[in-house]
């Protein structure tokens, strides 16, 4: 892996064509591909757990524990509330990626963006917002983010640094390259992280995004996110690269592969290539290897999933399982004290779901507010000619 | 391809005709496309092995093959060009979006490629563009597009949207078998509603592309309109023959190029008129619609062109900022009301 | 970057106000921004070293550095996307596609992104999008569009284009200071016209967003248009005068939102009326004036309302094919003759 | 190079969590690039020329050494009218890169298609599209191909295997997938090559439609030229790679980098990939370095470009100069027989650009038809209602 940051030109080694012109840096054909943190084969015997090289604090551990629960049981709350037909569109779940979402968040600043995709909930946790908003979204409730205007996580705070996303896969990768450039223009140095599938990786705003950031040197970190699927889609119909990571090569920029269900490898990595990246290096790709449990929606049959392979990750690569088992070993805390973290959890979610439960939906005429700055816009179905 | 280890799962070939939704109508005009002509294949996001999200080609892959059934990357760019390329082959490509809302990454090679391509060099581009589109599911401001007005201004681009079982599977072949790009729109909340369910003919049989059809008979009022909106029309018909108004209901179904024979045969015997439509007001086809009726039906037109339609903002999700957004039987019935004391 | 080896170059400052073509002024505009606002910055394909390919940013880099005015890859979906971005961060982007044809590529973003934002989260996107438009320079089908009707169906952008120098500047001027996504459309025939050419005032001043202009006034007919056609219905009107014809003319100048009060105050006068614009007939925006008219001064309307256009084609290159698509003045004056007598 | 078409998907050296699904083919990390055509060094004193390595015989380098000057000939050709305002539009030149438009389609089958850039017109003639058909166009005759609706090489000729561009760079890559998914179905067993621009890669369609080409393994061939410019714009503005060739990773296909402007390098290159292709193998990318002389179009002042450069080029690395050279000193032929082919192509020209200055331009109506299959659009300015 060649990661240090290289601000100035190399030479070209390639003959009196090339010399006549500046060329931009990098060694050539070389992938830079660090897999420090690849997944790697469970023992015979021995489950797998997470990696021991980590810098984080127990504190720090314990609050990342915190966060992958709390991903999954306000999901599980979510699922809840669908069946009661409390939730009005579907219900998308990151079962069994969560530690991706969450690891990778943890490693940034405050001042730091991200931009998730529908699966990246705990990210959106992470960078502190609330359940109760994440509530309120689903239900279209009056005192949601959106008030009721957009689903699930669309929304954003840019205080908080979260930029909700489009559904149109691939556009918010020049967004973010956009929030960098403003961002240098202000002397602000911060990174920015957006979330991109196996699937989205094939659109073409991720290309022109990703190359326009990787040219200019921006600190763009971007998770692909190795899941498997896009809707029913295997990744071999995304892309003929075994490795999403193999897609940095083509921007020019390092990448790393990361055990994406290891909540502690996702997050060293992701704090080193954010290092890397405000230090000046550019954009990093960082591929995350996970896998989604669940179907695309709650309504998806999974009928093109093979028949054990669900199976197989739950009892043995369980994200939230195998941190467990890690803080348990290494003694950071003992079962009890992850008990009392999981109550807390869901207090907290019964809480804010209560609250958002209790919200108004909206009433209809908010609808014609706020297309443009304090606009109000007419209503359609009631023409002027006829009112008088 | 997971072919292989997929759980076991063959739908059967749907039947010749037979009561039908309309998503089991667009399905067997596709699959006897399929069978009549090996020309015509299947390409888009997951509508192999998953049958397509909304199951519109449901068992075509079993029957007809990963090469003929295409699961493509989630690239709409990418799906219009190699139709277009395919097309130039003297394929005939069927390409689905997801949802309609995607087209518009398909925008660039649609406007620019497929509509261009026979005026610039003789080479016709006969491939059908479709997919669900509409509002009214909750499914908020990227699931929900009604896309026709992006595309009336760009010559060389024929788009359909039919509003029964009976006209989806017969504008679908027509599109098939056209010798020129068709966008081929399916409002999904008519995909499976019961009230649209009817039996079809045994027999081939196609709807001519460009035919608009009186679905409702009147002599004081037209309302001109088409897809979901169709139905709203209707009800509000049969609320206002109540109160002695007799309604003439026009479904476009074809909405470019228009059927102007039958919307002014119409217009000139009503007088009245309303133009209703899903997608917002402003810059919707509703324009192009009164353009024609105030040019050509000018001396016929006993009081003001009504255009009913969404606010001009994006989808909303919440359920009342939805129901607000979208005109609704009450907007129609008062409105047609109105015009006609007018 | 090659600044370190190129030729020699760096264009003066412009002046403030004084004689200006419209690309002048549209650039003294930019400077000026720049100048008085520290978050104005430029982007686009070869905006930087080159100036733009019509020069329209010529000399802002050596001015304002790269860091403000943005060389980016050929990628119109990044240029609008980062523009959104930047916007989001409380940064004033000045987005350049190097024809507005290429506007289609950035269509997803546009649509999707820009327009939506406000609407779904409150954070508005105070961005530009401006480009050279327009036919009749014999560039042929993909460098001759008039864009604005594939927009004018999507809530949240507004879109304006200037037909006079001192509009161009103040209305690239209000699209910066505006909160919300602005398309600013040049029409290229425009740019360096003599006749165009004219005196500037050196104070700052903006042209507000959403008003028309009368720029002749008369009793007998208005023609509604804009850009490069209100010189030719401005030389219509003038030979329509010599047969005693008295011709109004609208500069519409913003086309979204439609300046509804100045266009039903003309008609209410004059009582017949002829909307003139450069893109195809079918889908254009003339569509749209003509249903606002026809519901709302549909009581002073003494003829049918006309709609001149170019034909429904994609924009041919060769000089008489070109001139057969568009419309030209001999076209308005036989159509206005025959509408007065009407 | 790991050139070979590996048909049968490849065992994963994973871990479990990769094991349970099928893997694209395509061996990990490796960038597969070949060099062995690509530009070296000229040695002191020692002109460049062109490669050794050939299988081609005498008849069929003076074929291509046709085509050179062919090309170069009629775009001089086009300057001149262009300078006489006989072109209605821009002229856009390849001097000093028409070997790699040449090269590359000379080593092409009568059934395979390109689709070239405007620089690539070179391709075009190879393909056996005639100069008459060129100059008829770039005049906007009647009698060109388009009759006069479209501009320079955009139209097409599906006999010939000649699909000609539109404007919007990228979009002609997803269109050739499509050529070869039609043929795949119809059983033709052809290549199709794309020619791209350093600039043109940066789009979303590039992306999009190289990527589904890959994973659906068809033969198509990307020929990427480096000839350092788009418009003004530097290639180290466009990508922050150093060769256009490490793209290829990101698709899982292999490439290669030739010399541009070694005709034979550039056809030997194609040969090889297309027999790969067509074996099964997949797509290719092939870089080919050159050099962009003249401005983007003829108006273009090139005020952006280094001082000596393009003398640089011109004297010592001249795509025709070599290629004279190499068929001198090879005895391929004597200068005299160089320069019978050189009057015969110069009274081919003539004849040709006579005929299209013969023809008229087309009649306005004619503008009115052909939108649709059969049909003819009214005239928008003669309203109905107005003509009764
Ligand atoms: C441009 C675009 N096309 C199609 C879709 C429809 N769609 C929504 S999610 C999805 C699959 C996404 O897969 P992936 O990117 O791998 O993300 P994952 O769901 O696995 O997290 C598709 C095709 C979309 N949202 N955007
Ligand atoms: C999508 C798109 N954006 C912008 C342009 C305008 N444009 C025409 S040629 C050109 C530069 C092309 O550079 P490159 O791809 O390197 O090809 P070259 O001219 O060097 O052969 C640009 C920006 C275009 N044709 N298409
Ligand atoms: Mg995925
Ligand atoms: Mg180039």
């Amino acid at each position: 892996m060649a990661e240090q940051p290289t601000k100035t030109s190399r030479k070209s080694e390639q003959g009196a064509h090339a010399k006549r012109r500046d060329r931009p840096p990098g060694p050539r054909f070389e992938m830079r591909i660090s897999t420090k943190y690849a997944p790697h084969e469970p023992s015979e015997g021995k489950p797998l757990t997470c990696t021991d090289e980590t810098s984080l604090k127990p504190d720090q551990l314990l609050e990342l524990y915190r966060y992958l629960k709390l991903t999954r049981l306000v999901e599980e709350r979510l699922v809840n509330l669908y069946r009661q037909t409390k939730v009005v569109g579907g219900v998308f779940r990151s079962l069994g990626q969560e530690a991706t979402a969450v690891g990778t968040a943890y490693a940034l600043q405050p001042g730091d963006f991200i931009t998730p995709l529908i699966r990246d909930l705990g990210a959106v946790l992470v960078k502190g917002i609330r359940p109760r908003d994440i509530f309120a979204q689903y239900m279209a409730k009056a005192w949601g983010p959106s008030g009721g205007r957009d689903l699930n996580i669309h929304f954003g705070d840019m205080g908080k640094g979260f930029i909700g996303p489009i559904s149109h896969l691939g556009d918010m990768i020049p967004v973010m390259t956009g929030i960098l450039i403003g961002a240098r223009m202000q002397k602000k140095e911060i990174v920015a992280v957006a979330y991109i599938g196996d699937g989205g990786m094939s659109t073409g705003a991720f290309h022109e995004g990703l190359n326009f950031a990787a040219v200019q040197r921006l600190p763009l970190l971007v998770i692909a996110e190795y899941n498997h699927f896009a809707y029913s889609t295997p990744t071999s119909l995304q892309t003929a690269c075994r490795d999403l990571a193999e897609k940095a090569a083509g921007y020019g920029i390092p990448s790393h592969i990361v055990d994406g269900n290891d909540v502690v490898a996702c997050y060293e990595v992701t704090k080193h290539a954010a290092d890397y990246a405000r230090r000046g290096g550019g954009a990093v790709l960082i591929e995350a290897k996970t896998y989604r449990r669940k179907g695309h929606a709650e309504h998806d049959d999974q009928r093109y999933v093979a028949p054990d392979e669900i199976e197989w990750w739950e009892k043995h690569n369980d994200p939230v399982d195998r941190f467990e088992k890690y803080l348990l070993e290494k003694n950071v805390a003992k079962q009890d004290k992850l008990d009392e973290i999981v109550s807390e959890v869901t207090r907290a979610i019964e809480e804010d779901c209560a609250w958002a439960e209790s919200s108004p939906l909206p009433e209809g005429e908010k609808a014609a507010y706020g297309v443009f700055d304090n606009s109000i816009v007419p209503p359609a179905f009631r023409p002027p000619v006829l009112e008088k | 391809m997971s072919t292989a280890v997929k759980k076991e799962h063959r739908s059967a070939r749907p039947e010749r005709g037979g009561p039908a939704t309309m998503v089991e109508a667009i399905r067997q005009g596709i699959w006897e496309e399929m069978e009549r002509d090996p020309t015509v294949f299947v390409i888009g996001e997951d509508v192999g092995a998953f049958g397509g999200a909304f199951k519109v080609t449901d068992g075509l892959i079993d029957e007809f093959g990963k090469e003929r059934v295409i699961d493509t990357p989630i690239s709409e760019g990418a799906i219009v060009g190699a139709a277009c390329g395919a097309a130039l082959m003297g394929m005939r490509p069927v390409a689905e979006f997801q949802f309609i809302d995607f087209i518009s990454a398909g925008f660039d090679l649609l406007t620019n490629y497929a509509a261009k391509c026979r005026y610039r060099w003789g080479a016709g581009i006969p491939a059908v563009f479709r997919g669900p589109c509409g509002s009214g599911v909750r499914s908020g401001p990227f699931h929900s597009l009604n896309a026709e007005a992006f595309f009336l201004n760009t010559a060389g681009l024929k788009i359909v949207e039919p509003s029964t079982a009976y006209d989806a599977k017969g504008l679908i072949k027509a599109a098939i078998r056209d010798p020129d790009p068709v966008l081929y729109f399916e409002h999904k909340k008519l995909y499976r509603l019961p009230r649209l369910r009817e039996d079809l003919p045994a027999d081939d049989y196609i709807v001519e592309i460009g035919k608009a059809k009186v679905v409702r008979e009147g002599r004081d009022l037209t309302i001109i309109t088409f897809g979901a909106m169709v139905l709203t029309a209707l009800d509000a018909a049969e609320e206002l023959e109540k109160e002695g108004l007799d309604v003439e209901v026009i479904d476009l179904r074809t909405l470019a190029p228009l059927d102007k024979a039958t919307i002014l045969a119409s217009v000139k015997k009503t007088s009245r008129v309303i133009i209703l439509h899903e997608a917002s007001r402003t810059g919707g086809i509703g324009g192009e619609i009164a353009a024609l009726l105030s040019e050509e039906a000018f001396e016929w037109l006993d009081a003001p062109i009504i255009r009913l339609a969404s606010i001009d903002t994006p989808v909303p999700y919440s359920p009342p900022l939805e129901d607000y957004y979208l005109p609704q039987t009450k907007d129609v019935v008062s409105a047609a009301r109105k015009l006609a004391a007018y």
